[in-house]
């Protein structure tokens, strides 16, 4: 066990692909980031220089090539760039990807794995700030991870990456420089299971990705002022681990929903009709989403902060659900 | 390198299979066996025949919305086929695919994408894997002149070019004669580029145009093609002209022609009217049997029974689509993932 | 006042434009769709050929060019075809077109109106069948119109031409056929204004599109085993009329939500979750979503079937709602 | 046509007001008063400045991520772009541009997109529009050789061609010497075209090649440009060739040739070590402080005063910039819809 951050446990698990599998390939217009982290990726590099593509800038095609090479059985590692970048790729993921299978009576599999970076950057204004978990979701066909600690990556990723089905891996931006505790050995964990990061017995806060450390930061703040939360890491959206979300909510009876991505039709609102439709008997008070505000994310960070969700309004929203039990008409 | 006697008469049975398969699927739409949207490979059959002859059963292909000939001349059961197409649980994909996904994987047919692009692009991936894995086999992307306006086709030949991948590019062109939109229909070959092969051209892809109505010709430049590639010497790309078929137009192709009268091959006491031109110059299938005959390769009689064979043969599969068994509605989650 | 179908309304307002602006464009693969409605079209195409484009196709390109146009002021009205033919235009949607204004501090605006058709097609298989309301109502900026009457359609087209946002007009590809009553003025309809089709004291079924249909015949139905839906017609999502919808559901107690776009992150789990959130007091029972089941749709009408929203899996859902009122923790 | 004596020397001082204004970029980056990634124009200053010179008042411009410089050369005022970059409130964009959306709307900015493929695009729709509105404005669309790898590119081109509409493209080649993947940066120019003019000609668009370190060779190209397209000819392709500067990586840029010292323009003593081809060969603004010094547009005490003059200027803008107020939090939502 040793302290590592995302870089070097997707290194991990690249390496270990790289050497069980002669044909694996690792391709991506900056494979692990190209801030400091591409430092790291550098010996890596030039060891397996024959099997790292820096495809053109054209994500539309290569995202397809991927899957039309995986529809052939070749594993590879895609790396998108930035969330935004895969919009030049939607309709290949959405019509191609997604769809294979179903539309071929199980004949064709697509076992490819697909990774983007999401999240506000503190300024990256309108185009660069996506967290497109609620629009992927949204596409049936694909499997979504939203890891948060390293250790979740490598072993998430390793799944990924053996899985059969074609796999959206949403990593954080600010995610590469993120240290954890990393298991050095080899090791998957298996999709559709969410973990209790923190245990309370007074309201569960559900997230995701970075979502999970301010809701961490956030039942910190709520523990000094006696309230108890529970979170809990999603790690997978699809699957979804609805059993953790509605064990944890019939516990603690009230909800909070974390998510990075803009409020209508995302992960928080998905959550939310989720257990309001089969956990209802346990709530106590109204499901509190706190999610990005329903806008484009203006260039500075004054206004990027208005929008995003925080540690402050988990805090606000967890002491409003605790506080009030409505009456029931 | 031409084909011998037995080899021309066995291609034009297999074009005359997909005519009548065709034919078949127009009765079955009318009869609302089925409902959505389709396409005809009518009028293309000389190139779906021809370029499987020249392919081998280990390379890949992805096609596209207009599959139908490519599936059959590849060697796919009519019968699993046209079950398909009436989204019958026997059918090529379990009757998920209908007819514009018909995926025989069975043949090597890696997907059938109805969106514009999606094949070229795939097609491209194949090839990516063909050359990973070793081997020598090849991959083929067919598509139409349309796909050449999307511009995921452009950066998909940037990247076959780019790392030499081995696809041999087949882009149907129906589009003389277009109906484009006078006719209610898509637009295609809406495209500034006058010769289409300036395309793969710019990306240093080297480039065939061939007439689509010969079977014998398209064998030769698909064989080149295929040699090229699976030298390994990178992708390339075959453009084939062929008219487009009156009865093309979306959403609802017809038989503006009629059912096919394979005895105009000799007789041409019946061969006027609005589309005497068709029967005369662009019909493949008329124009191989004519040929035949010419070259004694076939005789009347032959003609006859082959085509009394290929009805035979249809209309049994149209008898089996219709008596199979249509998928049970929970299935229909029997296959989102493995 | 005269019936008219979905084409008839469409060319209404087309007709009207094209008259008072004599540089409005409209432009498309298939303007008024390829079926027997291009008929309807066909004398319109001839008086102002001239300002009728047919792209190539490649909507990621011509919706860019549309965008682009609107900057400097032109009107359009811009048609995509079939719901997935715009995945290859949604970088220019999500990245362009929605974020253009609020990326520019206001100053540039984009007055441009995309039209897509979507549904299930009995038989349209995987790549034909999207209902994509969802994924575009996770992308702020974009006012998001979801008529059903073509009554509505007409007015609401009306204003969304003339509105200075960027619209996206998404209607149903079975409803260019549909027939209603079409006042023959020129008229506007506001956005954000839900419409009661139907009053009821039971259940409030909510629902947009074609979906509106099915609720109505959902809801004799349920008239008949004495139960009273009240059907609201959204008629438009962004901006979303949240208080017709918690009002009935205020008076109802009860909500389904009927929606033909996939379940994960749609417009059914958007409109449970707001209603959990702020109308919480209200229910007396779980909201129920009938949306479209969670996978890519297979090529034939059966398993279609399974898979889409009906009248009937709304009866069964309103019935439950309505029978059982769950003890509250 | 070429400059008289007042035009090179503004040219020169409107290309020396870009430099120094980068350099000031960088140092309020490593100063954190903004923190995200951003791009320089070093080195491409002479094409914004010519090309903006070529332009008329009522033309419109869509640019990409590194717009700095074009904004400038077209008049915006160095304080508020300052302010932009540092997301002022008082900024050419309310602060909600950043460095990567500056759209100066007074000075016919549609659009500044950090989408590769968007300028190119979505300059395409403002030619529609203005050969729709009448008159003779054209579009100018600014982007780099990566653009030329998205497929909306060749979309956009094609539309361009095939309706004839009025837009100069304008491709920076800045890839001559790229760093590429070897240095932690993007791969641009990955393109199996081997001259990237072959792609507009293959849609029939005239293309021209222009050294970008020479001002005068852009302008006249560009003027030929405009003449064409504002004469309603279609769309012309002008395809400068610029070396990358050193400092140009993702994510953030640097100045490994330190801040640039004019006296290098008659002062040869300090031009050596590890970039002195940049000093001698590519920095565009020496370049052109050379040749008016030859040929006596200016003399070493004009450059000395206009360096301090520009100097003076910019660092007001830095003043007037970092004594901007922010934007509220609130205002946030004011310009999400009209
Ligand atoms: C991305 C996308 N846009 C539009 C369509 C609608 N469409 C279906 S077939 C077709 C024309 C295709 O023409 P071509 O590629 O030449 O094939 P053909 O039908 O002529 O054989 C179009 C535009 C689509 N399927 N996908
Ligand atoms: C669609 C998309 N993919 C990837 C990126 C990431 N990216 C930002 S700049 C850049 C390189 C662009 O090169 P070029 O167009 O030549 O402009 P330059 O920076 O060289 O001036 C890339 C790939 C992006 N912004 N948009
Ligand atoms: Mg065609
Ligand atoms: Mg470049």
């Amino acid at each position: 066990m040793a302290t590592k951050n995302y870089a070097d446990a997707m290194l991990d698990v690249l390496t270990l692909c790289m050497e069980e599998d002669p044909t694996f390939v690792v391709m991506g217009n900056e494979v692990l980031g190209i801030g400091p982290e591409a430092v790291q990726f550098g010996a890596f590099q030039e060891k397996y220089a024959d099997r790292i593509y820096f495809p053109p800038c054209s994500e539309a095609s290569y995202s397809a090539l991927a899957a039309g090479a995986a529809m052939c059985g070749q594993r590879m590692f895609l790396h998108l760039g930035l969330a935004p970048f895969s919009y030049p790729a939607f309709s290949t993921i959405a019509s191609e990807v997604a769809t294979a299978r179903q539309g071929s009576g199980g004949r064709v599999s697509v076992p490819a794995t697909f990774h983007i970076s999401h999240g506000l950057l503190h300024g990256g204004a309108s185009q660069h700030s996506e967290s497109p978990m609620g629009m992927y979701w949204n596409v049936a066909g694909i499997e979504i991870v939203v890891p948060w600690e390293p250790g979740d990556l490598k072993g998430l990723l390793r799944r990924a990456i053996r899985s059969d089905n074609p796999t959206l891996v949403i990593t954080h931006a600010f995610g590469y420089g993120t240290e954890g505790e990393v298991p050095d050995e080899d090791y998957e964990i298996p999709f559709g299971e969410a973990k209790v990061k923190r245990e309370g017995s007074d309201v569960t806060i559900v997230a995701c990705s970075m979502m999970v450390a301010v809701s961490m930061a956030a039942a910190e703040q709520l523990a000094e002022e006696g309230i108890e939360a529970e979170v809990i890491d999603l790690r997978t959206l699809v699957p979804l681990d609805e059993r953790a979300i509605l064990d944890s909510v019939a516990k603690t009876g009230h909800l909070v929903i974390a998510d990075e991505g803009r409020l209508r039709c995302g992960v928080a609102s998905e959550i939310a009709a989720t257990v309001a439709e089969h956990g209802f008997e346990s709530l106590k008070a109204p499901p509190a989403r706190v999610a990005r505000v329903d806008a484009p994310v203006p260039g500075n960070a004054v206004q990027e902060a208005f929008l995003a969700p925080s540690a402050e309004k988990l805090v606000a929203a967890a002491r409003e659900v605790v506080g009030g039990v409505p009456a029931r008409a | 390198m031409t084909w011998d006697k037995a080899q021309r008469t066995a291609a034009l049975e297999s074009m005359l299979t997909i005519r009548r398969f065709e034919e078949t699927v127009v009765g079955l739409f009318l009869e609302h066996e089925f409902m959505t949207h389709f396409h005809l490979y009518i009028g293309q059959e000389a190139t779906g025949v021809a370029l499987m002859e020249a392919l081998r059963p280990d390379d890949r292909i992805a096609t596209h919305h207009r599959n139908h000939g490519h599936v059959l001349a590849r060697g796919a059961d009519p019968k699993l086929a046209l079950a398909e197409i009436l989204g019958r649980e026997n059918g090529i994909n379990r009757g998920a695919g209908g007819t514009m996904h018909m995926s025989d994987t069975d043949r090597g047919f890696i997907a059938t994408s109805a969106i514009v692009g999606g094949s070229i692009s795939l097609a491209t991936g194949a090839g990516f894997a063909m050359k990973t894995q070793g081997g020598d086999a090849v991959a083929v992307g067919l598509f139409g002149d349309g796909a050449l306006e999307e511009g995921v086709s452009y950066e998909s030949l940037n990247l076959a070019a780019l790392w030499e991948l081995p696809v041999l590019y087949v882009c149907e062109n129906n589009s003389e004669g277009a109906l484009g939109s006078a006719g209610g229909g898509f637009p295609t070959s809406v495209s500034a580029v006058g010769d289409l092969t300036d395309i793969p051209r710019t990306f240093g892809i080297p480039v065939e145009t061939v007439d689509g109505r010969d079977p014998e010709a398209v064998f030769d430049v698909a064989s080149k093609g295929v040699a090229y590639t699976r030298a390994r010497k990178g992708p390339f790309f075959v453009h084939v002209a062929t008219a487009r078929y009156a009865g093309t137009q979306p959403l609802w192709p017809t038989l503006p022609t009629g059912e096919t009268d394979i005895s105009m091959a000799w007789d041409d006491s019946g061969v006027s009217g609005e589309h005497e031109q068709w029967y005369r110059e662009h019909d493949p299938v008329l124009g191989y049997a004519r040929k035949l005959l010419a070259s004694g390769d076939v005789t009347q009689d032959e003609l006859k029974e082959m085509d009394a064979r290929v009805r035979e043969r249809i209309s049994e599969a149209r008898q089996f689509a219709l008596d199979s068994p249509r998928p049970t509605p929970e299935s229909a989650l029997d296959h989102v993932f493995a």
